[in-house]
């Protein structure tokens, strides 16, 4: 019953959201050796700390990142994908 | 004999309503505002209850909800807390858990057996021979348990509501009323909550002499517009980002608040001697509560035993309800004696200081006690039984310490530490937004708990933000409320720790010795404080032996984690009012109408074939495919998800989102679309129209479509690509005509020629159909030349009609998913999700037709690449029963099998085709794949099956027919 | 129970990190089976402080995949012994465990389990609904009309429960007195790795020299791995449960649905033990949720409409630490004398035994067991998946 | 409570015209509409219309059964002119309107709409459903229009409904003629 605040929507309860996973950055296909490429497929962060998420805000079609300390389960910030600096 | 007292002031009954109810057969009078043990032990009635294990009398003791052993039940309802039930005229109630009744407990033998049952005695035996556990272990499964259920009862459906506060306050005693008040008069909107019946806490029953009452701080709270009270509503659970669950008899309450403040004060803890558990031994708290609230006498001759202040004034309230008060027996050694002391000495009541009850003495009738067997204490705090002294008396009131009411503050994440002044645990460091006030917060002064309560009103004022003066804390009491160590051996046990299981003090000695050395080691194996009243009497008790078993500080030891609820919830409360969607599509209404039997697809329905009379539905479902391979059906497609596609890089966009190509693509025309993840596993299909150069139009499953478009929009930002999506799934229904006939019917009502020439198979064009502009697609699917007409949503049951109107002549009918299934079946069409499993390549599901692996990039291909240099392990091939097969025919799912070795698994399957004989689709091994292979299958454990490879399609091989 | 070792040594053949079921279980045996007894299982908490003691406690073997079935096949078979072999009673209670349908999509992924499993000789089979109502008889198969009515089940026979707690007590016993140390409140800082191989383990109570260490820590694996910097598929989620006040029996059987998110037994207490799905995120802390509370409580009443009026007493939450395709990571790593058995997700108590066993074998012999050889780490970049997912969505 | 503190209205499918692309602020200009400064802002327009901002560049204008608004709009949009999609928009509207018409949310809806400013936009979930909803003035009461796609409106009706006749408030069910927001009061 926690409350994420979407960049474009507000704070809203969480059932509002879908967990959209880890953001990963795609090696690429064409150089990348097999083994690079099954790592970027299968293996995730899944550690302790603080991590980058996809979220999704259902209600308004709207797709963002998440910071979270995925141990406390807290939100530190959520902005649109690539805008980071400009956001808080 | 009735114990009621002459009227009181504050009392809660109201003696001008008579209550009658049952109890155990026999008829009781009590009155309005009564619970059921008050009520009871008005009538002179002692034993309530029968405890858990072995079945010995129970009564009142606390009086607050936490009594585990008096549990009732009716008609329909269980495990209900006498000490808090209130009755209602009609009540018919029995105890739970007895044999043949309360009086005559058959199972009161389990007190003789108790010596060869210690604890955790059942993980020792009965477990060799196994066969036997069985029976004992239904032994044991009747001897536990409470309450029956009652297969007949149905709860009301209770209600479930948001609500948002500034400031919840938990308790509305002294503390919580003054927290609340301030924090209310500076603007904050405050919720205030309590779990009793009234607010004022032990304002109702303690302090009723107190300098500011409860009636000035009600009328105060009541003057304030933006405080709300809420009576018999428990603060049940507190959850992450101050969302509180906040029940009543009537509703769940989710309240999102920006700050909670806890007054929710202290549970007083039992002390632990012989027979501390027997009718007449009660919490101090609960005598008051009892001659306060109900006026209720709880004795005719009383011993009080305390550890502090408490104690005293409880043996003057006895005293002014006429109780003699034999004795105040005061664990703590002499020392200057307190004003309230003096007072009860006054009174001409004995006091014995530095000593204990060391025993209760069973009365004859068993159901309660005759004496108090009273010692000295010894410097080590252990009773000298040389000095043993018998003291007459039907009733021992104990006051010997509080632990803090902290369910919600620990599970706010609150840690508590032990106050070694107080001898009691304190809240150690609150968490951001979270406050304390009161006796939960180690101050008892009532003075300074009002003090108290009015501080942290205003410091949780401040943290919202106001800027205001916040007075400096009050701090904690310098007096010990509470006894260090209240528990006392006893060669003849029976010395509680824990009412509601039944375990004596021996028992925790039994587990350390066992080697369960740690708290939650010894809770786990004793099921100490596991009980229903959560061992809000017991774990306090339980941590100070541990802690002195293992020669620990009690932080050393540690408390027991807290978790939701505080009291239970019943389950109907928790589910409360339930939401459960459904989409319809505009022809919903015409489908029912027309006799169809509508089935779930995700939260759709759609039509899976229409009933007609006499007709089985494998008829129904076989002559609705006929019909459209004879002359001409429809169905209604309009669940499929769809979506646009528009934009410059729209083209380049879906060559990396499906595996085919679409940048060529002619304005114009469709083409089959299949995706994968990036594992390179079949995801999604459907058709890509392009509509113009830089718009699409897409369709994908209606399973699937939705998650798929969600994936579709992550990677359109992620690519940096100008287009623009958009689901319009809801907005455009869509309606599938086919069969011989099907041109001829939607040419009635086009607005255009859609002659062979003008409008090709694997074409879209925009046209007007029965006055309304739809997009228009000659698909394939069921083999059968075939319109997909996509019309907005609101206009579509119009089409559907004219369809209908314009195709009478042609004898038009529609046809269900059922149908639908079959033809595309007998067309070699796979169903992505049917015939397809989350890890199927489209190399196995024999689409490499559909999968450019020529393309700079699509989602999958990387994976792709590898799965293409692996031999294959299965591949999806069509399989036909010999034509007039007349043997049992294999479900789905059922497996194909090779030399003993699994060889394969059905996909699909159908028995009576408009092809012939029965066919299906199957995965098998590559090795099985090729056409005129024979295959066994499984119809059942016994039996097989035979069938052979076939090359698909099997209908229509030349494709003749939907061009 | 057992005893409670003074300190550490300098020394082990083997350090087992996690005194759960499995690290527990993998102790034992390593002593039992192979005579290994110079052995270290490190406990940051308490024993059985983790999934052992917070799931609920169900064990059947009617899995989706070859590998699987046999595997927990082979784990029930050690369970049905178990109280005999450690002379200690489990409760092992064999109740009966229903697998609900509530569409034709379920009820085929059901008639594949049951297809597999009947393939290798485990009792399973779709049963019709009147066969459900026989045996449950107080089940609303119509759900209230609030979901898709019941259509069937997987119906096995052997499933069955047993007392979480007392499944690593008796291994601990059993483990100490076969001279296995168990160090509890003894927290993992790093494990020391030189030329690719394990050399030791740091603890908060100092060093030990070690070449063998088997992390089994299911729900804290991430922090483990994390500390040695190898890679994997894991993501643990929250798992919840809650328990109701307790009833004389009525519920013999173990009901799971998965289109309901929900699973049910009664305990030998009287309790109803609940569980769902999953939470939909990850979180590496353990706290327990209202939605999940309410989700629960409304689809035991489509099944159960009777039960309104009785109490939940609480609610509690465990860590799981999921696979993409549903199965655990067993066995060897690309780092040499480093074991790993983890990825339990919602299934780990009922392989506590069987992976004892097996994971004993491969550290004694430095080789995988043929029964793990399946969930080896490797199979991810093999694309050699082991798809579980129909088979444990909710089931348990 | 007395029977008028909470109404609500089904308007079935009112005229609406959905517009996204670069191109489509100016084109609005040049029909002399003017369009919402802020994303998830909405104005009232000519013809008992209204235009919000649902994107940067994503317009919605819901018109009324009454007004041609909307059709005429619509003919002008034929051929597209560039920088300019036509978004289909099916949604059926529903008014929720009287003093207690917070209620109705309390029961459905997990925001606060004590914090919902007037003419701001909110795309949350009512009852499951995915909704827009858009509180506005009328005679110094906020009432709240919304939105739902067409396939869930008979779900989200009866539910609604049900609701505010629990809560003794007043329902008017779709008529043929449907009659417009302003009609209330």
């Amino acid at each position: 019953m926690k409350s994420i605040s979407c960049p474009i929507n507000g704070t809203r309860p969480l059932q509002e959201f879908q967990y959209g996973g880890e953001v990963r950055e795609m090696p690429d296909p064409d150089r990348a050796s097999d083994e690079i490429w099954t790592d970027y497929l299968f293996n995730r962060r899944g550690e302790p700390g603080v991590t980058r998420e996809w979220w999704y805000h259902q209600p308004s079609g709207t797709w963002f990142i998440a910071e979270r300390d995925i141990v406390k389960d807290e939100f530190l910030r959520t902005y649109l994908y690539g805008s980071e600096t400009c956001d808080e | 004999m009735s114990r009621r007292l002459p009227p009181q002031p504050g009392e809660w009954i109201q003696r001008d309503k008579a209550v009658e109810f049952r109890f155990e057969g026999r008829e009781y009078t009590g009155f309005q505002g009564d619970v059921l043990s008050s009520a009871l032990w008005a009538n002179g009635i002692n034993v309530l209850g029968r405890s858990f294990k072995y079945h010995r009398p129970r009564g009142i003791y606390s009086l607050a909800g936490h009594d585990a052993n008096v549990v009732v039940e009716d008609r329909l309802r269980s495990n209900l807390r006498g000490d808090v039930l209130p009755i209602r005229g009609g009540m018919d109630l029995r105890a739970v858990n007895t044999g043949g009744g309360l009086a005559g407990d058959r199972y009161r033998i389990m007190e003789w057996l108790s010596p060869f049952l210690p604890v955790g005695f059942y993980y020792k035996a009965f477990h060799t021979p196994r066969r036997f556990f069985r029976f004992y272990e239904g032994l044991m499964r009747r001897a536990a348990g409470l309450g029956r259920i009652h297969v007949g009862a149905r709860a009301d459906m209770s209600r479930k509501d948001y609500a948002f506060c500034d400031l919840l306050v938990v308790g509305a005693g002294p503390s919580g009323l003054s927290a609340a008040i301030a924090a209310a008069e500076m603007g904050a909107t405050v919720l205030l909550v309590d779990d009793q019946p009234r607010p004022g806490g032990s304002l109702c029953w303690q302090h009723l002499d107190a300098p500011e009452s409860r009636s000035d701080l009600l009328e105060k709270a009541c003057a304030l517009p933006n405080l709300e009270i809420r009576s018999n509503t428990q603060a049940a659970g507190w959850y992450a980002d101050q969302w509180v669950a906040l029940v009543d008899d009537r509703r769940l309450t989710k309240l999102r608040t920006r700050a909670t403040l806890v007054a929710s004060g202290c549970i007083e803890q039992p002390a632990v001697f012989h027979n501390n558990d027997l009718p007449g031994v009660m919490l101090a708290s609960a005598a008051q509560r009892l001659m306060k609230l109900y006026s209720v006498k709880p004795c005719d001759r009383a011993v009080v035993l305390t550890a502090n202040d408490d104690g005293y004034l409880a043996a003057l309230d006895l005293a002014d309800a006429g109780v003699v008060v034999a004795a105040v027996v005061d664990l703590r050694p002499a020392q200057s004696c307190t004003p309230v002391a003096a007072e009860v000495a006054a009174h001409g009541i004995e006091i014995l200081k530095g000593q204990a009850v060391y025993e209760a003495v069973v009365s004859r009738s068993k159901n309660g006690i005759a004496a108090a067997v009273v010692c000295c204490l010894d410097q080590n705090g252990q009773p000298r039984l040389s000095s043993a002294r018998r003291i007459l008396c039907d009733g021992i009131a104990v006051s010997v310490g509080w632990a803090p009411n902290a369910s919600i503050l620990a599970q706010a994440g609150t840690r508590f530490r032990y106050d070694s002044q107080l001898q009691q645990l304190a809240p150690h460091d609150l968490p951001r937004g979270v406050f304390a006030a009161g006796r939960v917060n180690g101050i008892f002064a009532l003075e300074e708990r009002i003090a108290d309560g009015r501080q942290a009103g205003l410091a949780a004022v401040a943290f919202l933000g106001h800027q205001i003066e916040v007075p400096a804390s009050v701090p904690r009491s310098r007096t010990a409320h509470s006894h260090a160590y209240p528990i006392f051996d006893h060669p003849h046990k029976k010395n509680f720790v824990d009412l509601d299981e039944d375990l004596q003090l021996v028992d925790l000695l039994n587990a350390h010795q066992e080697g369960y050395d740690s708290i939650e080691l010894i809770k786990r194996y004793s099921t100490v404080g596991m009980g229903p009243s959560q061992g809000k009497l017991s774990n306090m008790n339980a941590v100070r032996v541990v802690a002195r078993l293992n020669g620990q500080s009690l932080d050393q030891t540690g408390m027991t984690t807290a978790r939701p609820f505080y009291q239970p919830v019943s389950i109907a409360n928790l589910a409360g009012r339930r939401f459960h969607p459904y989409r319809l599509t505009p022809m919903d209404g015409w489908h029912r109408q027309a006799g169809a039997v509508m089935v779930p697809v995700g939260t759709w329905f759609r039509p899976e074939y229409y009933a007609t009379k006499e007709k089985s539905r494998a008829d129904c479902v076989l002559e609705e495919a006929r019909e459209v391979r004879r002359g001409v059906g429809l169905i209604d497609i309009s669940t499929l998800c769809k979506f646009e596609v528009a934009g410059p890089d729209a083209a380049r966009f879906l060559e990396q989102i499906y595996t085919g190509r679409f940048a060529r693509q002619n304005i114009g025309r469709m083409r089959y679309a299949l995706a994968c993840d990036e594992m390179g596993y079949v995801t999604e299909e459907g058709v890509v129209a392009r509509l113009a150069e830089d718009r699409f139009y897409v369709t994908a499953s209606t399973a699937g479509g939705e998650a798929f478009y969600r994936e579709m929009q992550r990677w359109a930002i992620v690519f940096h690509m100008n287009v623009v999506l958009s689901n319009v799934t809801a907005h455009m229904a869509a309606i599938n005509v086919a069969g011989p006939r099907a041109r001829g019917v939607l040419a009635e009502i086009a607005e255009v020629d859609i002659g062979a020439t003008e409008f090709p198979f694997a074409h879209v064009r925009d046209m007007v159909v029965a006055g309304v502009a739809a997009i228009v697609m000659r698909v394939g699917f069921v083999g059968e030349l075939s319109y997909e007409i996509h019309v907005p949503a609101d206009k579509a049951a119009g089409v559907w009609d004219a369809l209908i109107l314009a195709g009478r002549n042609s004898g038009i009918r529609p046809f269900g998913t059922e149908a639908q299934r079959l033809l595309r079946l007998e067309k070699g069409h796979l169903i992505a999700g049917h015939d397809t499993d989350p890890l199927t390549t489209p190399f196995e599901a024999q689409l490499d037709w559909a999968v450019d692996m020529n393309k700079s990039f699509f989602i999958g291909q990387r994976s792709l690449r590898i799965h293409a240099g692996r031999p294959l392990e299965r591949r999806l091939v069509g399989i036909a029963f010999a034509y007039g097969y007349l043997g049992e025919l294999p479900e789905e799912c059922r497996l194909i099998v090779n030399r003993g070795q699994i060889a394969g698994r059905v996909t699909s399957i159908a028995g009576r085709t408009t092809v012939g004989g029965p066919i299906g689709l199957a995965f098998v091994r590559p090795d099985l794949a090729e056409p005129g292979t024979s295959l066994c299958i499984r119809v059942d454990a016994r039996e097989m099956s035979e069938a052979q490879v076939v090359r698909l399609p099997f209908y229509d091989p030349d494709n003749t027919r939907q061009t | 129970m057992f005893r409670a070792p003074e300190r550490l040594k300098d020394e082990y053949d083997v350090v087992i990190i996690g005194g759960g079921g499995h690290g527990l279980a993998a102790a034992y045996y390593l002593a039992k089976d192979h005579g290994i007894t110079n052995v270290a299982v490190l406990e940051r908490s308490y024993i059985g402080a983790g999934g052992t003691g917070r799931n609920t406690a169900i064990i059947r073997s009617n899995y989706l995949t070859p590998e699987g079935a046999r595997f927990y096949q082979a784990s029930i078979e050690l369970f049905q012994d178990l109280s005999r072999a450690l002379n200690f009673n489990l409760f092992y209670s064999e109740r009966g465990h229903f697998t609900l349908a509530h569409s034709p999509a379920s009820l085929r992924t059901q008639r594949w389990r049951a297809e597999v499993n009947q393939h290798l000789g485990i009792d399973s089979d779709v049963v019709g609904t009147d066969f459900i109502k026989r045996t449950i008889p107080e089940i609303d198969l119509a759900c209230g009309g609030h979901q898709p009515p019941i259509l069937g089940a997987l119906y096995h026979p052997p499933g069955a429960i047993a007392r979480h707690d007392a499944v690593a007590w008796a291994y601990a016993r059993g483990a100490d007195r076969a001279g296995v140390e168990i160090h509890q409140k003894v927290a993992v800082t790093g494990v020391e790795i030189r030329d690719g191989a394990v050399t030791g383990v740091h603890t908060d109570k100092g060093f030990v020299k070690t070449k063998k260490v088997l992390s089994a820590v299911a729900g804290w694996t991430t922090y483990i791995t994390s500390m040695i910097g190898l890679r994997t598929p894991l993501v643990i989620h929250p798992l919840q449960a809650l328990v109701t006040e307790p009833l004389k029996p009525w519920l013999n059987s173990i009901v799971v649905s998965a289109s309901l998110h929900l699973y049910v037994s009664q305990s030998s207490r009287g309790e109803l033990v609940t569980g769902a799905s999953l939470d939909p995120y990850p979180v590496l802390s353990m706290r327990s949720s209202l939605d999940f509370a309410e989700g629960s409580c409304g689809h035991l009443l489509d099944l159960f409409p009777f039960l309104g009026d009785i109490k939940v007493l609480r609610q509690w939450g465990g860590l799981c630490d999921m696979t993409p395709d549903f199965s655990p990571i067993m066995g060897t790593t690309p780092i040499a004398g480093f074991y790993i058995d983890a990825g339990w997700g919602t299934w780990g108590f009922k392989a506590t035994p069987i992976s004892g066993k097996t994971m004993a074998f491969t550290l004694a012999h430095g080789r995988n067991h043929d029964l793990i050889k399946a969930f080896n780490l490797s199979r991810f970049p093999n694309f050699q998946l082991v798809g579980e997912k129909g088979a444990a969505s909710v089931g348990h | 409570m007395s029977r008028t503190t909470i109404q609500i209205n089904h308007f079935g499918v009112l005229p609406r015209l959905g517009l996204k692309g670069p191109g489509v602020a100016r084109w609005l200009g040049v029909q002399s509409i003017t369009t919402p400064s802020d994303i998830l802002s909405a104005v009232p327009i000519a013809g008992d219309a209204w235009i919000a901002r649902l994107a940067a560049v994503e317009y919605l204008i819901e018109g009324n059964t009454d007004s041609d608004l909307v059709s005429d709009l619509r003919g002008r949009l034929s051929p597209l002119p560039s920088g300019i999609l036509l978004i289909p928009r099916c949604d059926v509207t529903f008014l929720l309107a009287g003093s207690n018409a917070r209620s109705v949310f309390a029961q459905t809806c997990g925001i606060d709409f004590r914090l919902a400013q007037p003419q701001r936009l909110v795309f949350s979930r009512v009852a499951g459903v995915s909704c827009g909803i858009l509180p506005e003035v009328t005679n110094g009461l906020i009432n709240y229009r919304m939105w739902v796609e067409l396939s869930y409106a008979a779900y989200l009706w009866e539910t609604l409904a049900g609701i505010v006749t629990e809560l003794g408030g007043m329902i008017h069910p779709q008529t043929d003629t449907c009659s417009g927001p302003h009609s209330l009061s």
